[in-house]
C-alpha cells in the first residue's frame, strides 16, 4: 500500500470534493488508483490533476467515498495503483464528454484545442465549468442548468467532425447513449469505463466486458474495442458474480 | 510430441485456468480458452448468491497474493448462464462448488452437471471464509462422505481440492480417495498489516496466500500425496512459467492450474506456456509428457 | 525512545538472531552479539552428537531458503565450550533445545541452564526430521507436558516455537500457554525439484521454507494467537527489513528474530536494522516500542 | 540450481582429474561454486580456469568428489554459485604457494612475473608443473620428487622480500605453517581457507573461523586479517558441530 500526505481538500459542489496530494507516480490521464478508507472498503478513483501535484475528485455515493472525500491537510490517503490503460492523446481538435464527476479524469486532457460538454441531473452536478473557458456546452436532465435534456441534446447542437477525438466518461449507460449516437458516423472516439472493481488488476472478474479486464485492459476503450463488445451498456456482473442487465 | 493429458477428462495441453480467478464471467472464460487454456475451473459456486467480502479482497507484492474474496459467487442458479457462454469455446468446463455438508455438495453437482460441466471440482479448501472450505476439509470424515455422496451422484468425474493449512494432508487426502483427482493445493492462511495504517489490510484481516511464495509448498504436496497415494493430481500454487510448470508435473501432476500468475502476465500466458512447453520438450528429447509425470519420484 | 523490549528476558532492542542460522559456532554468535544483535538464539541442541543431513541442505532462490539440515548439533555436553564464548559478547544467549519427550526436553534445558543462557527456547517445530520437532509439536498433550516438565525444572524463562504446518494452531500455542512467550513461526515443509536433473534437490527431499515468502503466514499466525492468547511473542519468519519487522510488532510481537535475512544482507542487518528502527520512530513520533506491540489488533 | 555441459575431461595425476565446462559466469581466482553429485552429496570446488571455457580440478576423495571427477563429455555439471570473495590482484612478483590440489585455484593467477611452489606427500601428488616454466620450486613429505621437506624446506630457499604478494592455498595445517613462517616478517600474503562447508551462502556456520565465514567473508583472507584469528590453525567445527582441534 502506498500513503500521500494530504495537502489540501477543496470542496467543489454539493458532496463533491478534490483532494490535493502531492506523489512520485507518473500518472497518465485516465489511470485510476484503489484508495483504501481503512476498516471500510477500497474504491477506484481517477485522477483530475497529474502533475508532481495529484488531484482526486471524489462524489459521495457511500461510506468509502465519503471517507475519501473528507480526507483533509495532515491526513493520509492510503491507496495502490496506478492502474489502467490511459487514454491516448491525439494531435488536434477534442471533445470531452463527462456525466457529473465523469468529467473530472477528463481534465488533464484539456489544452487550448479544446471543447468540452458537461451533463448532469441538476445544477449541482455540474463541477469543473472553469477549465473550459466557455468553450463549453452543459445540459442537465432537469434544465436547472444549462440545456435541458441528455447528452446527445448537446452533442446535437455540435457538428461531430471537427473534432479528431472523442473523450468520454460517465455511467455506461450514458456512454452506450454517445456510442450508440457517434457508432455510425467516422468518428474517433475512447470511452472511459466504470464497472464494479474489487482488485484493481485483473483477477477477480468483477469488472469485465467481453473478456476484457475494465481494470486492466481498460478503463480506456476505443469506439473500435467497443464495437465488439456486446456487453457494453447491456449486461455486467454485480458484486456477487450475478448478471444484470442495464 | 504429446503434450495432451488425461486427469478423467482429456486436455489438449496441461494448462488449466484456477478457480476463482477469471472465471465467474462466462465471457472472460470464453476469451481464455480461446488464448491457450485447455480448460477452465469455475470460481467456487455456492448454494446462494454471495456478495463476498468488501475490498481490500487483495493484497499483492512482486511474489505473492493475498486474497480474501469470501466465495463471493451468484448462486448456482443464476451460474447456468455464464457456462453456456464459456462453453461455446467447445472446451472443457469445470465446475468448481463450495458447500457446507454432503447434501449440498451432491446438489450443486449435479446442477453442474446438467449445465454441461466436463468435470466437478469440490472446493474443500478455502482458508478465509468461516464454516466452508478450510473448515470442512480439516475433517477427513466429512471429507469422504462430501467425495462418496458426489461421487454416487453424478457421472461426470470429480476432483478434490485440498487445503494445505493442515497438519496431515495425507490422511486429507486419504478420505478424498475416491475422487478421480487430486488438486493440490489452495491458498495458505496469511495476512497483512498495513504499518502506517496500523491495521489489517484486507477487510477480512485473514486471507489466503498465492504466487511464487508458495510453490514450494506446493511441489511439495503433490510430491508426497502422489508418492503416499498414487492418483491422479492435478498441480496448482505459484506457477509462473513453463520451469515452474515442469516442477509440478515431474513432482507427479498430470496437469497444472494457473491462478496469480495472470496477474503478473495477463491471460497471454497461456500461449506462452504452451510454446515453452513444446520448445522444453524438444530441447530435452521428451517426446510425451507421460514420461515427465512424476519422474522425481522414481 | 525506548527501544528495548521485555520478552521475559530485557533485551536492548527486538532483533535477535534466529535459531539455526550462524549460532552453532560460539565465535559468530559473539561476533554477531557485537554487531548490533540484543541476544542470539542457539541452533538446537539435543542429547547426542549429531551429523544431520547431507548437502544438500539448502537450497535458496531470490525470495526464499528451503533448508533441511537435520538438527545436527554437536550434543549438550559438547555446547558449553559455544556458549562461554558467545557470552563473552555480555549479551544473552538463549539456548535452543530440541528432545523425544519431556524427560530429553528437561534434560536439556537443565544442562543448558547450567550453562548460563538466560532462557531456553523448545523447538517443537522443526520440520523435516523424523520423530522431532513437528511430529512432537502436533501433539498438543505432548507439548504441554513438555513446556510443565521443562517450566518445573528450570527457573529462566522458557520459550516455546511451533510450528505452522498444523491445521490448529491456536490449539498448539494454548498447549504451551505456559512458557513465558511463544516463537512463531518456524518453517514450512516444502522442497524443490531440479527439472534438469529431475531429482529433488535436498538429500532429504524435504526441507523447511524460511525468507520472505514466509512473512504473510507469520504475520498472521503472531496477530492470531495474540489475539487468541495474548501472551509474549517473538515473531520469527522472513524479515528482512525494518518495515517487516514493525509488521510483526504491530501484529504482536515483543521481539523478532531474523534468520534468511542474514545470507541477503550479512550480519550487518543487525545494525542496519537498529538505525532504522529509530529512523522510523523518529519520523512517525513513537516514542516506546510498547505503545505499537500489537496495535493492529485495536 | 545451474548446469553446465561437459566438454572434456582430463585426467591431471592420480585421482587427480580437471572437468572442462563453458559457462558465462563471471569468476575471479578464488571464487568457488558448490557443485551438486545428485543423491550423493554437495561439495565446494574452485576454478583452476576461469575464462569463458572454465575447468575445476578435483581429487577424489569420497563419493562426491568421485562422481565430479568422472564426469565427461555429455554429461551435465550441476551446481550453485559462484560464491565467495576472491584473491586481490596486485601488480608486482607473486609466490604462489599450493600443497597437492590447492595450487588449482592459484592457476588463474599466473602470469608471466610468477614463481611457485607446489607441495605435496609424494610425486604424485604434484600436478600443475606445466604453468610454471620452471619458475618453481616442487616439495615431497617423501623426496620422492623435488626438494626433500616440507612447504617451509621450499621457502626457506627464496628470498620473500622479492614477492610483492605471497598467495597459499591447502590443508589449513600447512597454511597455518606457511603464515607462522612469514607472520614476523613484513610480507603480504593472502591465504585460501577450506573449512567443512554445508550451505556455501553464510547461514550453517560449519565453515566460520573467529565469527566469519570462509563461504562468504572468505575463502580468501589476507594475512592481516587472519592475525586476528585465533581459531586459525587451532580449531574448527566439524560437520555435526563439535569443536575440534587441529
Ligand atoms: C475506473 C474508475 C474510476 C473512477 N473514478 C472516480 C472518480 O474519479 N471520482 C468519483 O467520484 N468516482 C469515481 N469512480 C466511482 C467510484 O469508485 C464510486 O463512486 C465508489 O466506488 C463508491 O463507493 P462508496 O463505497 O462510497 O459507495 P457505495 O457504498 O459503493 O455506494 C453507495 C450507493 O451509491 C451508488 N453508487 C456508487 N458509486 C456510484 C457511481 N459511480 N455512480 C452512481 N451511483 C453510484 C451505489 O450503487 C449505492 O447505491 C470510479 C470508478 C471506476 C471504476
Ligand atoms: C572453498 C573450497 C574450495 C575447494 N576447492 C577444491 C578444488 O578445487 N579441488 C578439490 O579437489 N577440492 C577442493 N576442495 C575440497 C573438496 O571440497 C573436498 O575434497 C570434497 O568436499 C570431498 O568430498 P567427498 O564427498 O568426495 O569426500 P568425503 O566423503 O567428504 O571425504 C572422504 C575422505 O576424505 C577426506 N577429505 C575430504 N576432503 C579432503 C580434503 N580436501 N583434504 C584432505 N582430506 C579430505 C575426508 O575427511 C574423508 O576422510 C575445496 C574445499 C573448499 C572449502
Ligand atoms: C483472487 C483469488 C480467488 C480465488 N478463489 C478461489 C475459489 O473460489 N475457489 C478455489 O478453489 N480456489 C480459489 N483460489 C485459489 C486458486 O485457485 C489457487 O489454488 C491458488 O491461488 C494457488 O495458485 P496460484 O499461486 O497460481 O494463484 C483463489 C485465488 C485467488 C488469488
Ligand atoms: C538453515 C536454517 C537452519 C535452521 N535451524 C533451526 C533450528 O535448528 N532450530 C529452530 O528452531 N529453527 C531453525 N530454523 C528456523 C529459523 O529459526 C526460523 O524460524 C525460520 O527460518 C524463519 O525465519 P526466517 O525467514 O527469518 O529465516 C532454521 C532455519 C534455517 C534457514
Ligand atoms: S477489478 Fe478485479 S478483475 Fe478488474
Ligand atoms: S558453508 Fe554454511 S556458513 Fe559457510
Amino acid at each position: 500500500m502506498k500513503r500521500a500526505y494530504i495537502i489540501d481538500n477543496i470542496t467543489e459542489g454539493k458532496n463533491v470534493n478534490t483532494v490535493v496530494f502531492s506523489t512520485d507516480d507518473e500518472i497518465k490521464p485516465g489511470q485510476f488508483i484503489m484508495a483504501w478508507a481503512p476498516g471500510i472498503n477500497e474504491i477506484p478513483l481517477s485522477f483530475s490533476y497529474i502533475n508532481k501535484i495529484k488531484k482526486i475528485t471524489v462524489k459521495i455515493y457511500g461510506e468509502a467515498s465519503e471517507y475519501i472525500a473528507h480526507l483533509k491537510r495532515g491526513d493520509y490517503l492510503y491507496y495502490s495503483g496506478p492502474y489502467g490503460k490511459p487514454f491516448t492523446i491525439v494531435p488536434g481538435k477534442k471533445l470531452l464528454i463527462g456525466a457529473g464527476t465523469g468529467i473530472a479524469p477528463l481534465i488533464p486532457l484539456i489544452d487550448d484545442n479544446t471543447y468540452g460538454i458537461i451533463s448532469g441531473k441538476t445544477a449541482d452536478d455540474i463541477i469543473f465549468e472553469r477549465y473550459f473557458n466557455n468553450r463549453l456546452k452543459i445540459v442537465t436532465d432537469d434544465g436547472s442548468y444549462g440545456m435541458n435534456g441528455y447528452v446527445t441534446t448537446a452533442l446535437k447542437t455540435l457538428d461531430l467532425n471537427e473534432f479528431d477525438m472523442l473523450y468520454a466518461c460517465g455511467p455506461e449507460i450514458m456512454l452506450k447513449t454517445v456510442y450508440d449516437y457517434i457508432k455510425n458516423m467516422d468518428i474517433n472516439a475512447q470511452f472511459s469505463l466504470e464497472r464494479s472493481m474489487k482488485c484493481g488488476i485483473g483477477l477477480c472478474d468483477s469488472c469485465s466486458i467481453n473478456g476484457y479486464q475494465v481494470c486492466t485492459d481498460g478503463p480506456v476503450f476505443s469506439i473500435e474495442q467497443l464495437k465488439n463488445m456486446d456487453e457494453f451498456g447491456r449486461t455486467r456482473l454485480q458484486y456477487s458474480g450475478k448478471r444484470i442487465y442495464f | 510430441m504429446k503434450v495432451n493429458t488425461d486427469i478423467g477428462i482429456k486436455l489438449k495441453n496441461p494448462f488449466m485456468l484456477a478457480s476463482g480467478i477469471l472465471d465467474e464471467n462466462g465471457y472472460t472464460m470464453e476469451r481464455i480458452l480461446n488464448n491457450g487454456a485447455s480448460s477452465t475451473v469455475t470460481k467456487s459456486i455456492g448454494m446462494e448468491e454471495r456478495r463476498g467480502f468488501d475490498p481490500p479482497v487483495i493484497y499483492h507484492d512482486e511474489n505473492y497474493i493475498i486474497n480474501a474474496v469470501g466465495l463471493s459467487n451468484p448462486g448456482i442458479d443464476n451460474f447456468e448462464e455464464e457456462i453456456k457462454i464459456a462453453l461455446r469455446s467447445g472446451k472443457p468446463v469445470i465446475g468448481s462448488i463450495f458447500g457446507r455438508d454432503a447434501e449440498e455438495f451432491s446438489l450443486l453437482a449435479r446442477k453442474m452437471e446438467s449445465y454441461s460441466v466436463s468435470a466437478i471440482e469440490l472446493n474443500l479448501s478455502c482458508p478465509h471464509v468461516k464454516g466452508y472450505g478450510m473448515e470442512v476439509g480439516s475433517d477427513p470424515d466429512l471429507v469422504s462422505e462430501i467425495v462418496s455422496e458426489v461421487k454416487s451422484k453424478v457421472s461426470i468425474p470429480v476432483f478434490s481440492k485440498l487445503s494445505p493449512n493442515t497438519s496431515d494432508i495425507v490422511e486429507e487426502a486419504k478420505a478424498a480417495e475416491k475422487s478421480d483427482a487430486l488438486v493440490l493445493i489452495n491458498t495458505i492462511k496469511a495476512m497483512k498489516i498495513d504499518i502506517y495504517a496500523r491495521k489489517p489490510v484486507l477487510s477480512n484481516v485473514y486471507g489466503g496466500l498465492s504466487g511464487a511464495s508458495i510453490k514450494p509448498v506446493g511441489i511439495r504436496y503433490v510430491y508426497e500425496i502422489k508418492k503416499e497415494l498414487n492418483k491422479k493430481i492435478i498441480g496448482v500454487g505459484g506457477i509462473e512459467n513453463i520451469n515452474d510448470a515442469i516442477e509440478y508435473i515431474m513432482a507427479g501432476a498430470s496437469a497444472v492450474q494457473i491462478g496469480s500468475a495472470v496477474y503478473k502476465y495477463g491471460i497471454g500466458i497461456f500461449n506462452k506456456l504452451n510454446n515453452d512447453l513444446n520448445e522444453f520438450f524438444i530441447k530435452n528429447n521428451i517426446n510425451d509428457i507421460e514420461d515427465i509425470i512424476g519422474v522425481a519420484l522414481k
